[in-house]
């Protein structure tokens, strides 16, 4: 198990952010290098698909987007019933983690280049698809059995179309979707070259950035995991596990090389913490944010990040074989 | 100078709030308002703004008494489960 | 506790406008102000903020009564081509 | 509509001065205040807020009469060195 | 007639402000994004200044920024007359057609560069220089037969130093014409190697990401497109293809290359949406910004980059040839 | 005496300043550039140092910190009792002449690589450990035999806790160090090379980018220059001569190389502009910052980055040889 020293670049924003460092990475920074991530993986992807046959990998995608919904089905009873949190609490983190986290995906890919394990830039395709299903499903789960509130039911008193459209028009959804067909469109072309040193060069100097601000803002949560007790710690770190094991079980079956296998299960096990705090915060405001973004960014993250992905490297290296 | 006399609702909330209480504004006919990006600390904890999920807003609007209340009643429900704060004041416009 | 009595001058304009209203404050004889970067809507429509052209300023100014008179008038040859909002309140200054 | 009558103390500072200023609320046990960043001129010249050394923030504070004039009290120290302007005006909390 | 995949970028932005989503780019990026295309080209231009004779050039900007004179001039009466506009709306949105857009220059450099036709980098000249003059005859325009206000005459009125100022001192002079003296220096001191990997060789990737922003921009200017009547979004394409063969007219008698026509005529063609907003805003306060901005950047701006330039080049084959 | 056409870029921010372009580079970005320019000088360094023993590195570096301590120690009599001026403010100047800056150090890099002269990454060591030590003295020198403030003697009444944590915990020590150790790490792992294409080559173009705005900055301040005296604009010009004068003899005594000698000479007559202001601003509160950084930024800075790092250049030539 070798690690990316990318990945210190976290350390030392949370080691900044714990010593009250006045480092800051600017609001306006923060965005532009999520734009750029989004865009970048988007482009990757769409340009690695223009070499495939795009229908097989529908197939697949379909079965391993059924396949997540697992996680919060079985997430969102855990929390509910084992944890004996609070309906919208357990909806939303569960939808959290049904979700997919880019940073980690992009962790996960510059680990096993670091090991030299190929993967296919289409799995671009997955992390677009695995983001907004869940968050759908975590609404659903929050409003189930709702007592009926002003004689309308918990479902029916959902704003679907508000909540669809902050899902579908949510800047992670836009930024994947549009790259990935710009970057079908320019690979097909053969036009990608000149914007490569831009989106494929500095690609992982700016992960590193962006780890950067994410150890800052994990940081800034510590002092709220107190408070989560300790069941949503454990949950926090099992869950990702169990999550990366039913990943590789999928990837089996869909007969997927290491490399895919690896970024499927690493998906599986990412909690989102773009999409899906927005989402929540407007669909299910009674969820408390400080509980799910302190469980997906405060530990969960940290862990797929430095013991999470060298143990899907591992476990993949087992079940699939080279 | 023929001053009027208004009051200036000032809403502090969580950005991903913006798009509701704008919403308001238009349900209650109100066209003008000004927002300013801010970050700050509550009931609701420490907001500091670095990014959007901890990142508040500042929402000024001049308007009479009447819409006044009008305004402050439909946020009400907000406040339950969002960072929020109405406030109003005195204030004459001159222009 | 000395605390004077002053008026609050806020100035919501687009950010073009800016250096003008400086000028206006030079003439007047107006040291302090303050500027915050705003947006949105009024009856010039929308101004979102997102580029230069569409920014607006808010400037603030603590003086007496007098000189906020004055800067009224000396801002309203601009209400006419400009988006552009003036308001006044009592505030009293603490140091 | 059960309204608050409450103090709203704004404080304009450099930003350096930020961080002491909050130590000054925790001390107090004021809970909730609101930063903006804000540029300006005042009698220690132009603050232009384009690097940290020239930024101004804008802290505002809604809180009864009393711990308006201890939260004064407490600023006044840093009057003589630092750009600081503190003002106070009333306010209606709706919520 | 084929296209370069980056003007997606373009699309992509507009299709993410229609579907309202929360993509946004903060505005300290873009004036980041602008400025540094600015200095890019300014330098790109200087660089290739180095290797030619400077005198030889001078003669033929002259000329070229006295037949540019020809687009407000002969727009500002079409705008009037034809369209029955008022005279500050009629003499600013001739300033913006007179004035250039960097942008569409750029979109029209990647264009030609795709399609393997040479250009001189030193055009980046005529860019500067084609900037303000118009500017400054649009206020003339406006002010021109001005009843006499206040007992003085309209053209006295105008604030001529502010003015100059505001254009001559605008960013968008001084990084041109900054980065094309800096470009010039380093290039005679071969020095300009190190400073490539920012400002050449990302030079495509920002400006994609720049395009993305304008579509934003663009889209938020839909809702204004009624209001303009027909007879505006007809004057915003009729007027840049008038001004494209124009200026291919004035090219072929100049005796430039293919490239260098196209791109010149792509110069004519385009509306300036940095510089010509600001000025105007300023110096013609009577004149409605939404006209002239949802003409330029609403429709000349998308109408250039997707059918204009392709249709320059196809014309500048047909009359300058190869 | 060669220069960098670089620094061109600091001439057209004084010159965009001086006109009153509204050229301005947003707070955010300056924040962004100056993050990027202190990691990657740290990373730069710790990937140089993965090459060298580091023990060896730690004794020159502790004698070159107590040589430059002569800088405050030799500054802050001349400041007070020559030039007449209050104990706080000779104390603060004192302060940052004897810190260092980050840009002034890059420039001397690019200059020297201009030259083709050798130089070790790991003089960044030195840059991070010049940093802080200087500006604890100052605070010192401005509480020394401070009349006893209400009944506490002025070295007392420090908050040194608070101090020590403004300064170590400031973003430029964490930047620097934290990018010691993540590129001492990738060194040894061989994992630079990914991020390289961020970090290593658009280092001149960001710092081309930062000159312009510090020469934005430096002509905001020019009004104020007036007022400073004679006196302090001498200082500005004499004591980073002889500071850089000082710093060769103690590299002769180390036996630095020429570049090594060339870049501790710089640090040496460089004057802090992002630790120290802030510090100072804290600690030393009564000292009027408009002498400090007028004198550091608005002459210190543009005489070593035009007339002193070529001087410094021509000095290490002469005592060290090639
Ligand atoms: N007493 C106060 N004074 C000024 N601003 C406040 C105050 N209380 C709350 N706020 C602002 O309102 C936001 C929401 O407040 P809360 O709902 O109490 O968390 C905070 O993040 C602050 O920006
Ligand atoms: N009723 C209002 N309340 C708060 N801000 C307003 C109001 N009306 C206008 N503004 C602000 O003033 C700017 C110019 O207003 P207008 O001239 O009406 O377009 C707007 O862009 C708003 O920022
Ligand atoms: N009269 C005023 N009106 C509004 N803001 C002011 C005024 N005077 C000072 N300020 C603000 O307070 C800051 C500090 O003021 P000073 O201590 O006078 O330099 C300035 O930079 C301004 O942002
Ligand atoms: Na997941
Ligand atoms: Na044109
Ligand atoms: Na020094």
């Amino acid at each position: 198990m070798t690690f990316d020293p990318i990945v210190l670049f976290f350390l030392l924003g949370v080691v900044s952010g714990l010593v009250k460092s006045d480092l800051k990475i600017p609001a306006a920074i923060y965005e532009a290098l999520s734009i750029y991530l989004l865009l970048a993986i988007g482009l990757k992807g769409g340009v690695e698909l223009a070499k495939y046959p795009l229908l097989d990998l529908a197939g697949d995608a379909m079965i391993a987007v059924a396949a997540a919904m697992a996680i919060p089905l079985v997430g969102y009873p855990v929390l509910r019933f084992v944890g004996r949190m609070a309906q919208p609490d357990a909806a939303s983190i569960a939808a959290h983690y049904g979700s997919v986290s880019v940073v980690t995906y992009s962790v996960a890919v510059a680990a096993i280049g670091q090991q030299a394990i190929d993967h296919d830039g289409y799995m671009a395709v997955f992390l677009a698809l695995l983001e907004f299903p869940a968050l759908l499903l975590g609404v659903v789960l929050a409003r189930l059995g709702d007592a009926t509130q002003n004689g309308k039911s918990g479902l029916a008193s959902v704003d679907w179309g508000r909540l669809l459209h902050e899902v579908l028009a949510g800047k992670s959804i836009v930024l994947l979707i549009g790259g990935l067909i710009i970057g079908y469109v320019a690979g097909r072309m053969d036009a990608y070259a000149p914007m490569a040193p831009l989106f494929r060069d500095l690609f992982k100097g700016v992960l590193a950035l962006f780890l950067l601000e994410m150890g800052l803002v994990a940081a800034s949560r510590v002092a709220a995991f107190r408070t989560y007790g300790a069941f949503l710690v454990v949950f926090a770190v099992v869950m990702p596990v169990a999550a990366a094991a039913w990943g590789l079980v999928v990837a089996q079956w869909l007969g997927f090389t290491l490399g895919n296998a690896i970024l499927l299960a690493t998906l599986f096990a990412s909690a989102s913490y773009i999409a899906a705090p927005a989402a929540m915060r407007i669909a299910v405001p009674q969820a408390n944010p400080a509980l799910s973004i302190g469980a997906s960014l405060g530990v969960t993250f940290p862990f797929n990040v430095f013991v999470g992905i060298p143990l899907y490297v591992w476990m993949a290296q087992r079940w699939i074989g080279h | 100078m023929t001053a009027k006399t208004f009051k200036l609702v000032t809403i502090y909330c969580e950005a991903v709030l913006e798009s509701r209480v704008i919403e308001v504004f238009d349900r209650l006919g109100i066209v003008g308002y000004t927002v300013t990006e801010c970050r700050g600390r509550g009931t609701h904890g420490v907001r500091s703004g670095n990014w959007r999920m901890s990142a508040n807003v500042r929402i000024e609007v001049m308007c009479d008494v009447d819409t006044s209340d009008r305004l402050n009643e439909a946020l009400m429900p907000y406040d339950r489960d969002y960072g929020l704060l109405v406030v109003r004041s005195d204030v004459e416009v001159l222009n």
